[in-house]
């Protein structure tokens, strides 16, 4: 068996959607203002701006389009048409034309949430609160300076002015989080931090009514700041975090082409699909409900249901599931269920589910903060009530209390975590790895188990040619030519394993399920089944692979394999010794996972694995105690993944599987796991570090506070500072060297047949 | 280039020119015997002699071509142009007051050439003439190709490119007549400064008019920064010039302000003064012309934004740090340094922003001379904002104030930072501006590059150097408690500083001489081609950006 | 219990949402965003130690305080003019060395009537705040004329056309008068008197004179400061000034507190 | 220090301004694609405005995402 080792481009694999039909793109267009209309569509791989020049470029040629724009962001574009009613498939062409995967984006998709916002965002909070801070700070220094008298009255009545109205606004979030679980009869972090700034507030107003010395707007709004920044730094770990649902969903289609009973094809919505209807779906679609094959044969990607890329033949009396994609003919089928009853369907359910239970999660800073808001709280009402006891004067009573609210203001625990899980997001970032959510990373260093997939996990996926005929040019020549008409993924594996110039092929036809026949120099030739091009082959011997033949000469054969991802021998043995089994399931058939699974050295090792039972197995896992990760790329993965205690898919993965993967890895190697585990872990004991300084300080600062040696404002620096500390114990995270590269993986791909 | 402009425009420039003209006429018959009324001649010739030249092209030809198929570039290159003049000029000045610094009778005994009247034609010639006409070229440029579109109409930035070099003319010549109110930085009298006003508006409203044109969605951060740049130094010219005239028919006016109020005033301007017209306006130009030569996206984005926010917060209150140790009260003094210390932060952020833009094209800085002077610019930025929040603490500052060192660390940032990203910007605009296939002579720039860093080098070590000296000798005491040494001694020791000073300061008039001869052999010499790029490669080869990150 | 999880989570969601589009490659910049953001915050924290610097810093009411008379204005005007703030400070620093070269250091009190102040930046020569009545009228006149003369290390300009220009003393009301509508409390009759007290400064003993003295006290200088009697020249007017040089008020020598190290 | 209650409002003002320029950036969609707006000054392919477009879609479509 010949080994390859050429690094093969992964991107090279076609988007597991397929292309869209017509009916879908026209679907997509939206009226706009001006009469003018406009469609979205996701482009995934714009990488640069010189994308977005030639595909802006590319698309105003088109006829129909008004103008485009790119956004290198989001990777979409948004093309205005002249109307509503334009058909945007120009602009698909020419995107496809360019080589860029469209398709159309449903904008209820991906701009859902604005309407049911709650108060004002984040960002603009922070920047109101920055701009108070700011100017209210600079009063405030000229006050502590030694500014005297009038002045010092003008300028705490100046700070009031801007403070009142700061804190009013910007401190929305978290009046409206403590109100919700006030309403609740509940605590968390947000109701010490709201009663801090108000009571500070109200204290400052009360002082600046009798003219006092003492003001602490500086210190409210300066907290709301720190608070806010903190929380917004959470936020946008967690804003990447994109229900996987609404992945799936996409790639159901949006309707089918129904025969009616005259004959006639006509495009319908997917919800008017009723049992009994009998749809027509051309090759390159997916199938929208589950149905059975009337006419037709072809071949089938099942992916999503077994996860394995291999196109399956299938002919009338087939039943497929929903979201199977038709590849290379057209077939007749009839619905056998309704939409809401179809596999697709069930799947999405399946991962809500799964999504769900996940939240159930407590994020370490929610877990300490339960406990901390009512310690806090009993705190400063036990340090008013004894002042109050002791020296009569509520005032002075309410000065200690807010200095003990203030003090503990869990800045630094509320900055504890997320700093140090952007930093650690920087850092993965650099490995090439993505993060979506802050709360993946204290997941992923608790791990006990390991589950992955093997079919473009552990393997890459995509078939490769090991060997070749040992043929003519012109052999060769002209399967690359027959080749080239078939979407098949091995027939486009032999395409991109030839390297001759293809030369011209006639009256190229695509049998369904058994491969491309067509004439090269005047001759009759097949490339497709061993059996099937045998046919025609001087010596009837059924090869194994695909094969090759002239009309009436030697049949000449192709071996495919699948290869084993760089890094995963290593990656899977480290697991294994550091004490976290490994188990791996697979969709495909016993013999090849168990080749597999011997390569690597895993014991445990599930076949035909359906979507229901790979979750099945995950929740088995984690009913007994375990935590498990799951590492997978296929659609059938996607409720696993949501399901796992944390996940991980590559960056080749189906949209669905990465948008349920906790992180998604750029690089081809599987080592990317191990550095994702390595920095968990870092970041899990910078986090623990961090908390412990955080209480640290607090154990110093809270009896200070209590015994009244604290005013608000050294209450408000001291708070500063331990923010700062945990700010800069977080960075220490940067500073390490991160985890080198596996170097010892050059073992080069195992190929193992296919 | 009066054939570009229609027959209405013409009409409309000569209606201007010939109100200036009056109103030339009236000062100077109104100032006779005072130096307003050789301002109003001035202004006489000035706006005459453009009545005439517009007058004469009157019934040349309309302009044919379809207008809005190009950007209005002939202000910029006339601005530009104008720029180099300035750089020259005042250049030129600098070289000559420093060098009476060293020799004090290398002048021609007349009043007008005395230190104190060419020393605000140096530091408005640099600033106003040569800094302003820079950041009024490039922003025209840099507004109409971010946006897109064209500038809304063909009059108004002449009335602003030429209508502020009338107040540069106004003022640097009202200085060698001694019209000057001694406020640093803000000398011109009462009238200039209301010319100044008129412009300014006129250039905010045109800058304005031309973003609401514009045909791409987004602003670009550096119309931000420009956008700061003019509206806040609008702001800070008027509160910093109100004053009451002694007569309408003279010069002399008195600040509204007295002694500690108008020290504040004054340097509440003069530092913000500093932060928008020589940092904000030029850190546009930055985040302009450094990733266009560099042929890659600005290195964080939305650092540069946040750098933006930052600077505008920031700056406001930090010029009380040049009133340490005097009679304004002393929070008011804490006030200035503790904003100064904070300004380090956004700062840093743009020189870093710039300098991290430029990881990977290190070879690109390596052979081209351009981008080598923006990012050497990057380089003194981040250098002379540490040192200006270092200088702002007020022990540092206790040493540093009246000395030289802060003239050193001015020159750090107009030299290092201001000059050199102009003369870059200028170089990477001047093939492109005038469809030249390149600049006339490489091998030129790159003397102009190292007589250019060679002699802030030398200028900035000199006056760090006599400054901690004249500092330190001017706080040394005796064994017996005594003054050391008298001021005189301390002024003989500057004397080989000060001979340092001007050789490096003459290194820099002659880079900036051949700066000024290449841009115009450009010109002349070039064969005129519409280039595709005057970028040495396609941004197709460039190679991947690095993850902001990193 | 989920319900509860998941109304707390809903801003949250919500705001991910609205965001999601704008942060999607966000990892790309979140260092620097965070450095800033951070750094900014923290900075504006630190500033806090701020009030550990506190002093005392009365401006006291100078009873005393005189105006210029119009012929020291007229040679303020000229320093103006000559550009002489931009070698010479006239603030004395509250540090111990300043104190002891230049003499006390300056209080707000003694420029209140200065439109615009003097303070300068920059001392290529000696501070000039306390210069009054330090040197001779000579000295100075012969100074301004070739300060080489008396210093040879000197690098001032020369300013012997000083001596030759005659005063333009007809613009002195309008000047008060515009330095009255800025604040300075000058009468009406001062305004009016301008030009004759700024020739009667300049001419000891004579009618004008006597009216200098009766509307700027007594203490003011009269003097033929040029020693070139029968021509008032702008030497007259800048040695005048020069002479009132921190003579403005007794303030400072009453007040002086120990300046800082 | 009187001159403070020129210029604090002053200050306070120019602020205001900021922030209000701030907000209309946010509302205005200024950092929707802040990666591809960096990347967007590097085209210099035609050296020309973009023709107009009908007004509201000048080029690249100007009103904001709904």
């Amino acid at each position: 068996m010949r080994v390859i080792s050429e690094k093969h481009d992964r991107k090279v694999r076609p988007a597991p959607s397929g292309p869209v039909t017509r009916a879908e793109r026209s679907a997509s267009v939206r009226p706009a203002a001006n009469g003018h209309g406009v469609c979205l569509i996701s482009v995934p791989n714009i990488s640069c701006g010189a994308c977005v020049a030639r595909i802006e470029r590319a698309l105003i040629d088109c006829p129909g389009v008004v103008a485009a724009r790119a956004n290198l962001t989001l990777r979409q574009v948004r093309v205005t048409l002249t109307d509503a009613n334009t058909d945007p498939s120009p602009g698909y062409e020419a995107l496809a034309a360019l080589g860029y995967t469209a398709r159309p984006l449903d904008p209820s998709d991906t701009e859902p949430a604005s309407a049911q916002q709650d108060g004002p965002d984040l960002l603009r909070c922070i920047a109101v609160a920055g701009f108070g801070a700011m100017n209210v700070m600079l009063l405030s220094v000229a006050v502590w300076s030694g500014a005297e008298a009038t002045t010092r009255d003008t300028f705490h009545l100046i700070s009031a002015l801007i403070a009142v109205p700061v804190v009013a606004y910007a401190g929305q979030p978290f009046f409206r989080s403590a109100l919700v679980v006030l309403r609740g009869g509940r605590l968390n972090m947000d109701v010490p931090i709201a009663l801090a700034v108000l009571l500070a507030l109200a204290l400052s107003l009360s002082e600046l009514l009798q003219g006092g010395d003492h003001v602490f707007f500086d210190a409210a709004v300066t907290l709301l700041f720190f608070l806010l920044t903190g929380r917004y730094l959470d936020q946008l770990m967690r804003d990447r975090a994109r229900s996987a649902v609404t992945g799936l969903a996409r790639l159901s289609p949006k309707g089918a082409m129904a025969r009616g009973p005259d004959g006639s094809l006509e495009w319908i919505a997917l919800h008017a699909v009723a049992k009994g209807m009998i749809l027509h779906i051309d090759a390159g679609e997916r199938v929208p409900v589950d149905v059975r094959i009337l006419h037709g044969d072809t071949d089938l990607d099942r992916s999503l249901v077994t996860g394995e890329a291999m196109p399956v033949a299938a002919s009338p009396g087939t039943e497929l599931e929903a979201g199977t994609l038709n590849l290379t003919g057209g077939i007749e089928v009839e619905v056998l269920r309704p939409v809401a009853e179809s596999f697709l369907a069930e799947m999405m359910r399946m991962l809500s589910a799964a999504e769900t239970s996940r939240s159930t999660y407590v994020r370490i800073a929610d877990r300490a903060a339960r406990l901390y808001a009512p310690v806090v709280h009993l705190l400063a009402v036990a340090t008013f009530a004894g002042w109050l006891l002791v020296t009569g004067d509520w005032q002075v009573s309410a000065f200690v209390a807010i200095s003990v609210l203030i003090i503990t203001c869990p800045c630094a625990l509320g900055l504890a975590v997320p700093v140090a899980q952007v930093v650690a997001a920087g850092r993965l970032m650099r490995s090439g790895i993505l993060m979506k959510d802050g709360s993946a990373l204290e997941r992923l260093a608790q791990i006990d188990r390991a589950v992955f997939d093997k079919t473009g996990t552990l393997t890459t996926g995509t078939p490769m040619v090991t060997s070749c005929f040992e043929g003519e040019a012109e052999q060769r020549e002209a399967s690359k030519a027959l080749a080239m008409q078939s979407r098949h993924p091995a027939a486009q594996a032999i395409a991109a394993h030839l390297p001759e110039v293809a030369c011209e092929v006639a009256d190229a036809v695509e049998v369904p399920g058994f491969g491309v026949e067509g004439r090269v120099h005047g001759r009759r030739a097949r490339l497709g089944r061993a059996r099937w091009v045998a046919e025609i082959a001087a010596d009837p011997q059924a090869a194994t692979g695909p094969a090759f033949a002239f009309e009436g000469a030697p049949a000449l054969s192709f071996d495919l394999s699948e290869t084993l991802r760089p890094g995963a021998v290593d990656t899977i043995s480290d697991m294994q010794s550091s004490g976290i089994p490994v188990t791996m399931l697979s969709g495909d058939d016993a013999a090849r996972v168990a080749q597999v699974a011997e390569t690597l050295g895993i014991a445990e090792a599930h076949h035909g694995m359906t979507p229901a039972r790979k979750v099945g197995v995950l929740e088995d896992l984690r009913d007994r105690g375990h935590r498990a990760l799951m590492v997978g790329d296929g659609l059938n993965d996607t409720a696993a993944l949501a399901a796992a205690h944390v996940s991980m898919a590559p960056s080749t993965a189906a949209d669905a599987g990465r948008t349920a993967a906790d992180f998604v890895f750029l690089r081809d190697g599987l080592d990317a796991v191990a550095t994702a585990q390595d920095v968990a872990r870092a970041t899990a004991r910078v986090v623990r570090q961090n908390f412990g300084l955080a209480i640290a300080y607090n154990c110093i600062a809270i009896p200070l506070a209590v015994a009244g040696l604290v005013t608000p404002l050294i209450a408000a620096l001291a708070m500063s500072a331990s923010s700062i500390l945990v700010i800069g114990n977080s960075l220490r995270l940067n500073g390490k060297r991160a985890a080198a590269p596996l170097q010892s993986v050059e073992r080069g791909p195992v190929a193992i047949p296919a | 280039m009066m054939s570009n402009l229609t027959r209405a425009e013409r009409a409309n420039a000569m209606v201007i020119a010939g109100t200036g003209a009056f109103i030339g006429l009236v000062m100077a018959a109104a100032g006779r015997g005072d130096p307003m009324g050789a301002h109003g001649w001035i202004v006489l010739a000035f706006c005459g002699a453009l009545f005439f030249v517009v007058g004469s092209a009157y019934e040349d030809p309309e302009p044919t071509q379809d207008r809005t198929a190009s950007y209005y570039d002939d202000p910029t290159k006339v601005g530009i142009l104008i720029a180099l003049f300035w750089a020259v000029v005042g250049m030129g000045m600098g070289v000559w007051v420093a060098s009476q610094l060293a020799w004090p009778d290398l002048r021609f005994d007349a009043a007008w050439s005395s230190f104190g009247r060419i020393r605000p034609v140096h530091t408005s010639g640099v600033i106003f003439g040569f800094g302003g006409n820079a950041l009024i070229a490039t922003s025209f440029h840099i507004m109409q190709r971010t946006c897109r579109a064209r500038m809304p109409d063909q009059v108004t930035p002449w009335f602003v490119l030429l209508g502020f070099n009338l107040f540069c003319i106004v003022a640097s010549s009202g200085y060698l007549m001694g019209v000057t109110q001694s406020k640093e930085y803000a000398e011109p009298e009462w009238y200039a400064d209301l010319w100044l006003v008129v412009v300014w508006v006129v250039y905010f409203v045109l800058y304005i008019r031309t973003l609401a044109r514009r045909n791409e969605p987004h602003i670009y951060v550096a119309n931000w920064y420009y956008l700061a740049f003019i509206l806040v130094v609008a702001v800070l010219h008027i509160v910093n010039n109100l004053a009451v005239p002694a007569s309408l028919t003279g010069a002399k006016s008195y600040s509204a302000f007295a002694g500690v109020q108008d020290a504040m005033t004054q340097w509440w301007y003069g530092h913000n003064a500093v932060a928008f017209f020589l940092t904000s306006g030029f850190l546009g130009m930055l985040y302009y012309f450094l990733p266009k030569r560099a042929e890659r996206p600005i290195y964080s984005y939305r650092l540069s934004i946040l750098s933006f926010w930052g600077i505008t917060f920031f700056y406001i209150w930090a010029g009380s740090h040049h009133l340490h140790y005097t009679a304004l009260p002393h929070w008011v003094q804490t006030l200035g340094m503790t904003f100064s210390v904070m300004l380090l932060v956004p700062s840093w952020a743009s020189a870093g922003n710039a300098l991290m833009t430029l990881n990977g094209a290190w070879h690109k800085v390596r052979d081209d001379a351009t981008l080598r002077f923006m990012m050497v610019a990057a380089v003194f930025y981040g250098l002379s904002t540490f040192e200006g929040s270092f200088m702002a603490i007020r022990p540092v500052n206790g040493l540093s104030h009246y000395t030289d060192w802060t003239v050193g660390h001015v020159h750090a940032g107009a030299m290092g930072w201001v000059a050199l990203i102009s003369f870059g910007s200028i170089y990477a605009l001047a093939p492109v501006l005038w469809r030249r296939e390149t600049i006339y002579s490489w091998k030129a720039v790159e003397w102009h590059f190292w007589l250019a860093l060679a002699g802030t080098v030398i200028y900035v070590f000199a006056m760090w150097n006599s400054g901690i000296t004249q500092g330190l000798m001017w706080r040394t005491y005796t064994e017996s408690g005594t003054l050391a040494y008298s001021f005189t001694d301390t002024l003989v020791a500057m004397h080989p500083y000060y001979v340092a000073r001007t050789f490096g300061g003459l290194l820099f008039l002659i880079g900036a001489c051949i700066g000024a001869w290449n841009v115009v052999m450009t010109i002349r010499r070039m064969p005129s081609e519409t280039p595709e790029r005057d970028y040495p490669t396609s941004s197709e080869s460039r190679e991947p950006a690095l993850p902001a990150a990193e | 219990m989920m319900k509860f999880i998941r109304t707390l989570l809903k801003p949250f969601a919500a705001f991910f949402e609205a965001h999601a589009k704008t942060h999607y490659r966000l990892e790309r910049h979140s260092m620097g965003l965070t450095v800033g953001i951070i750094i900014a915050a923290g900075v504006g924290g630190f500033i806090e130690i701020a009030p550990l610097f506190t002093i005392d810093d009365t401006v006291e009411a100078a009873p005393d305080m005189r105006l210029y008379t119009p012929l020291e204005q007229a040679g303020r005007d000229i320093y103006i003019r000559e550009g002489c703030y931009a070698c010479h400070s006239q603030m004395i620093r509250t540090l111990r060395d300043e104190v002891e070269r230049y003499g006390p250091y300056s209080l707000a009190v003694e420029s209140q009537y200065d439109h615009p102040m003097l303070w300068g930046s920059k001392r290529t020569g000696p501070d000039l705040a306390r210069l009054g009545e330090k040197y001779s009228d000579d000295w100075h006149v012969r100074h301004l004329v070739n300060p080489r003369d008396l210093v040879p290390e000197s690098v001032m300009p020369q300013y012997a056309f000083l001596l030759e220009a005659g005063l333009d003393t007809d613009s002195l009301p309008d000047r008060l008068a515009a330095l009255r509508a800025v604040g300075v409390p000058y009468t009406d009759e001062m305004i009016a008197n301008a030009d004759s007290d700024a020739l009667g400064q300049a001419m000891p003993d004579t009618e004008r004179s006597d009216g200098v003295f009766e509307r700027y006290g007594d203490e003011t200088a009269v003097r033929n400061f040029d020693d070139r009697p029968g021509r008032l020249t702008e030497m007259d007017a800048l040695v005048a000034y020069l002479q009132i040089l921190g003579q403005l008020t007794d303030l400072p020598e009453q007040t002086q507190i120990l300046p800082e190290e | 220090m009187t001159i403070l209650t020129l210029l604090i409002p002053v200050t306070l003002v120019m602020g205001a301004v900021g922030l209000g320029a701030f907000f209309w950036s946010l509302h205005s969609g200024q950092y929707e694609d802040l990666s591809g707006d960096a990347e967007r000054i590097l085209f210099d392919e035609d050296d020309k405005p973009l023709a107009a477009y009908p007004p509201g879609h000048s080029g690249t479509t100007k009103e904001k995402t709904p």
